[in-house]
């Protein structure tokens, strides 16, 4: 691979702009069965939140048009759990770390983040927009203000480069985006998935216990492009943009309208191979075009 | 990509699909399908139904998009494999009742030969329960020493457990549960395995969204799974 | 056909709760030659606004993963033409007629709304949302106050039976909705499309020339379906819900999440009679169930 | 729901299928066809190519999902066809010429006969113009008095426009738009028809998805077109 994909994010150097989502990746290990991760950017892992959690119960998976919705409810080892068993093998690889912390109180955000300051790895995502956390987890990511004091707070402890998941379901995405921008994150992702709903008409039941999920996949791309395109005008620090790409003509989109780095979720349940191939798709593109770097498309929309 | 070497329609909706891809599948291991490119979005797990070293065949019944879309798939077609995913039925020797509702009968085709091929003399006793007409009924007797056939009523009432060193059984959540209970009530819950078919997004054990409550906690039904002890799901 | 779908909405009959939506059906001669509209509850007219309006220029439509974006931008014969030509013809027709208003200042939704006040039709569907109209129609749908504001003057004018249509860019759509009942709408119809936005990579430009437009179709049935329910559960007024709706299937989760009418907008286009097909669907199955009306399943969820 | 009745590759990406399907097609009109049940979203518009009394024939290019679904397709599938829609050619007579691009040739097979048989004296010179390979040109010539063939270069500099009392054109914007110039140039930019291919979404007027500015105001290139006067859409 040439330098053609080298993005800078935030201080932290990505050898291409390609990671893969939280939660749809687990910490790497059976992707790495498939092809070489180290083709990759980066992975965020699947978020952590200060607790071992064992999700939610019922379906958590429903497929809709050209999208799915998922309940799992943050079943994750908690932030000790990924320390032991997964940390080390993640840093191991030659890619950027991330870990995504999700939360249901200032309080656990603020332990996690402690906790977390001890080891070694390259960015903390932090989710302030689990919609499938009952117990206010969303609040953080729809209000400005609440997101603003989350980040805030985690801000002052925190001693990792910092970038905050924006959810789709803010109330105002941009003011929010600023918001964390002032706070003192050093960058911003988004999106998270849409707080949806589906009913099985034959049991007149909703499909989820939860009753509302989370949807995701191309069906929600166009308006994640039209997100990440008004928060990357509205801010100087650097954007992750994600919402449905599942091709590098995709992932080009989403740089062209400001991102600076991309990530593939539900892309990789459709082709396991999904992210080496818009690296690879990505990286051909810019050669063809006679770029010396893909930053010279990044935000030209 | 694997290309389509037959794809027959056994009854009004039971297919068999054969299909041309290396391979070494365990019994009750599964493949994620997937012969569209966009839409829809997930790839569906089927189990083996038979694997040779570059065979595999699937059994599957039509129920909505996916498997309609493999309905329609001729020779020459090409789909995508993903596979051979998650673990097997435990290689036992014995007496071992294979019990499969529905579309459950497929994996029970390869487990019957392979422990056959394994332990000569061992001995299968297959029961297939169909709702509306039976299919490969020859096929399935070629592999076991006997098959009991039920159409329209309960597979479950034709078993008699505590003849079994092993049970294995897959199909309907609610006929596996009343097979348990069977098993349990004769002092066997232990010898009962199960096949889960949970929802599943990406088939090897990333996403979470397959999980199974078990008595050890948490399982992932495409990779620890799809095969379970039942008093591990069931004896919650 | 017989009475199981007969449906009150807010003192209006429909003969049934199928209708064709603001935008996708012109003034309904068109399909009125592919089936007997009467077969309908009713068809919301294309969006007037005071002024006949040439609408956008560039692309108009573009296809993305099981939806349509679009920036038709509101060309309409102006409330004067609809009058003159169209009124009469839609009068004539057995089904509830839905005049869709929309606008660009709170002076041309008065001056708009006194216009129709002078003329016979059932619903007046109030748009306060529509995305593809650069200069500020956007931002009453928005912010729950101009919403309120909007909704306050209009009632105050409106001789009709007032439906505010609400737009799923809206920051808080449950207390907007909210605002709307309170300043005395009569019912609320949800939802507008999403803002949405597709780049053409080759040009490295925006595809529309309003960089962003509207977003409707399968792909955003599920947010839709959840801002119904909550819609539904929040206001006592009735609801018309839509977003993705093609079949009898999609139509009964909108009702058992709480609509009373549901509108056929997309679904058109994927077949011309889709709205005649889920009457006749809706119908079936609730004969089926042993209904003695439609209603009885309505908001179950 | 109309069948297929043979669906043939032409070249690199040039396809020719029939359909059987009872209408009176008028030349230049189209029909919106779907051959899948939800996705892509929106049925394509394809121009008549020719058309019997039961059977019509579409002469299309693959440039995306739509049109690859359509390639295909095979004998005997179907295929749901609603139309005809929009306008059609004028029913002129005299000496006429019809210049296509790319696929833009498709509507002067039936534009050709339709004119020949309701006036044969009428002469008509085909121009078609290929981006790498000439297709259908012997079923062209039978059509036609003359085929002129471009491939690969500028269909529009064949032609010497005041040679003729109307021209007929279909293809890529940037080359009606050349012609017409060049009609304008000599004289007689009001011969010049166009046919438009505007995106389209239902494809019956209800919509507006695919007005066109003209000098008259917004017209829909679905109801009021596809086929306009150049001038009215150029000579703004
Ligand atoms: C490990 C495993 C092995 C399987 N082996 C076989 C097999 O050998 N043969 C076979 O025919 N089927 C098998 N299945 C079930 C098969 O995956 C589903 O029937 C298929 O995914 C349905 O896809 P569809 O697009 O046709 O239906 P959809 O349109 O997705 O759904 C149609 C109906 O099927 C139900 N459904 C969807 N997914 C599943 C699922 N994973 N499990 C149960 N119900 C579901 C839906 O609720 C719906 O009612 C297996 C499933 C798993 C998890
Ligand atoms: C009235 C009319 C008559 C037509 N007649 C014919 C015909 O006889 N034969 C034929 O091959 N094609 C014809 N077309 C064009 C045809 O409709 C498009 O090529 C087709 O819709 C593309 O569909 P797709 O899914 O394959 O491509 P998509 O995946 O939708 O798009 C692929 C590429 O085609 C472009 N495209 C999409 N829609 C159109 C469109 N409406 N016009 C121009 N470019 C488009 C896109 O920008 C993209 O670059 C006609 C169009 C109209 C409006
Ligand atoms: C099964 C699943 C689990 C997810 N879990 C998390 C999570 O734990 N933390 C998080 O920040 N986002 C989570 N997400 C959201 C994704 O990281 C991503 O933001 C979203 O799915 C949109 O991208 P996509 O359309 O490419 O999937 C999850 C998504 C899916 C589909
Ligand atoms: C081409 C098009 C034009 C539209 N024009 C209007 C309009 O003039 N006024 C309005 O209130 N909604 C308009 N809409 C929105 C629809 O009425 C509807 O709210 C939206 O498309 C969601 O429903 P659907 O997914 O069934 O299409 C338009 C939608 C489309 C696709
Ligand atoms: S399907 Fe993803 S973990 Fe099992
Ligand atoms: S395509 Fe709808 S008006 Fe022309």
């Amino acid at each position: 691979m040439s330098d053609l994909l080298k993005t800078d994010f935030a201080g932290i150097p990505f050898k291409n702009p390609v990671v893969l989502a939280s939660g749809t990746c687990g910490f790497g290990r059976e992707y790495n069965e498939i092809f070489n991760l180290e083709k990759l950017g980066g992975i965020s892992s699947k978020g952590l939140t200060l607790r071992a959690r064992a999700g939610n119960e019922g379906i958590r998976i429903w497929e809709t048009a050209s999208g799915i919705m998922n309940s799992v409810g943050l079943e994750n080892p908690g932030v000790r759990g990924f320390i032991q068993n997964e940390l080390d093998w993640i840093n191991s690889l030659d890619l950027v770390n991330i870990v995504n912390l999700g939360g249901h109180s200032i309080e656990d955000y603020i332990e996690g983040t402690e906790l977390l300051n001890e080891v070694r790895f390259d960015i903390l995502e932090l989710n302030i927009s689990c919609p499938n956390v009952k117990a206010g987890g969303m609040n953080f990511g729809v209000k400005t203000e609440f997101a603003r004091e989350v980040v805030r707070k985690i801000r002052s402890v925190c001693r990792h480069t910092l970038v905050v998941k924006l959810s789709p379901n803010a109330e105002d995405i941009v003011a929010l985006a600023r918001a964390c921008e002032e706070e003192g994150a050093d960058g911003i992702s988004l999106i998270n998935t849409f707080l949806a709903m589906a009913i099985d008409i034959n049991k007149r039941k909703p499909v989820f216990e939860n009753t509302y999920a989370g949807l995701s996949g191309p069906a929600i791309r166009p308006i994640a492009l039209r997100m990440v395109n008004q928060v990357a005008k509205a801010v100087t620090i650097p954007v992750m943009g994600m919402g449905g790409i599942t091709s590098w003509q995709d992932a080009l989109e989403f740089i062209m309208a400001g991102a600076a780095v991309i990530q593939v979720g539900t892309g990789s349940f459709m082709d396991p191979k999904a992210a080496p191939a818009i690296a690879d798709g990505l990286e051909s593109w810019a050669a063809s075009q006679g770029l010396g770097s893909i930053g010279e498309v990044r935000g030209i929309v | 990509m694997a290309e389509i070497l037959s794809n027959q329609r056994l009854s009004r909706d039971f297919y068999l699909m054969e299909t041309a891809f290396p391979n070494t599948t365990g019994m009750g291991q599964f493949y994620m399908l997937r012969a569209w490119k966009e839409y829809p979005i997930l790839s569906r797990p089927i189990s083996a139904f038979d694997a040779g070293p570059d065979k595999v065949s699937f059994l599957y019944k039509t129920v909505g998009t996916g498997t309609e879309i493999f309905s329609r798939l001729r020779p020459g077609d090409e789909i995508t494999l993903q596979g051979p995913l998650g673990n097997t039925f435990p290689e036992v020797s014995g007496s071992i009742a294979m019990v499969g509702g529905g579309v459950g009968i497929a994996p029970f085709n390869l487990a019957a030969r392979r422990i056959k091929a394994a332990s000569p003399e061992s001995r299968i006793d297959l029961y297939l329960g169909f709702s509306d007409e039976a299919v490969l009924v020859d096929q399935f007797s070629a592999a076991a020493d006997t098959v009991t056939v039920n159409v329209g009523g309960f597979i479950t009432d034709e078993i008699d457990p505590s003849r079994y060193d092993y049970v294995f059984t897959c199909g309907p959540e609610i006929m596996m549960k009343v097979l348990f209970e069977k098993c349990r009530a004769s002092g066997c819950g232990d010898k009962l395995y199960v096949s889960m078919e949970n929802r599943m997004a990406c088939g090897i054990g990333a996403c979470l969204v397959c999980s199974c409550r078990t008595v050890h906690g948490n399982r992932k039904a495409c990779k620890d799974g799809p095969v379970f002890r039942a008093a591990e799901v069931f004896g919650l």
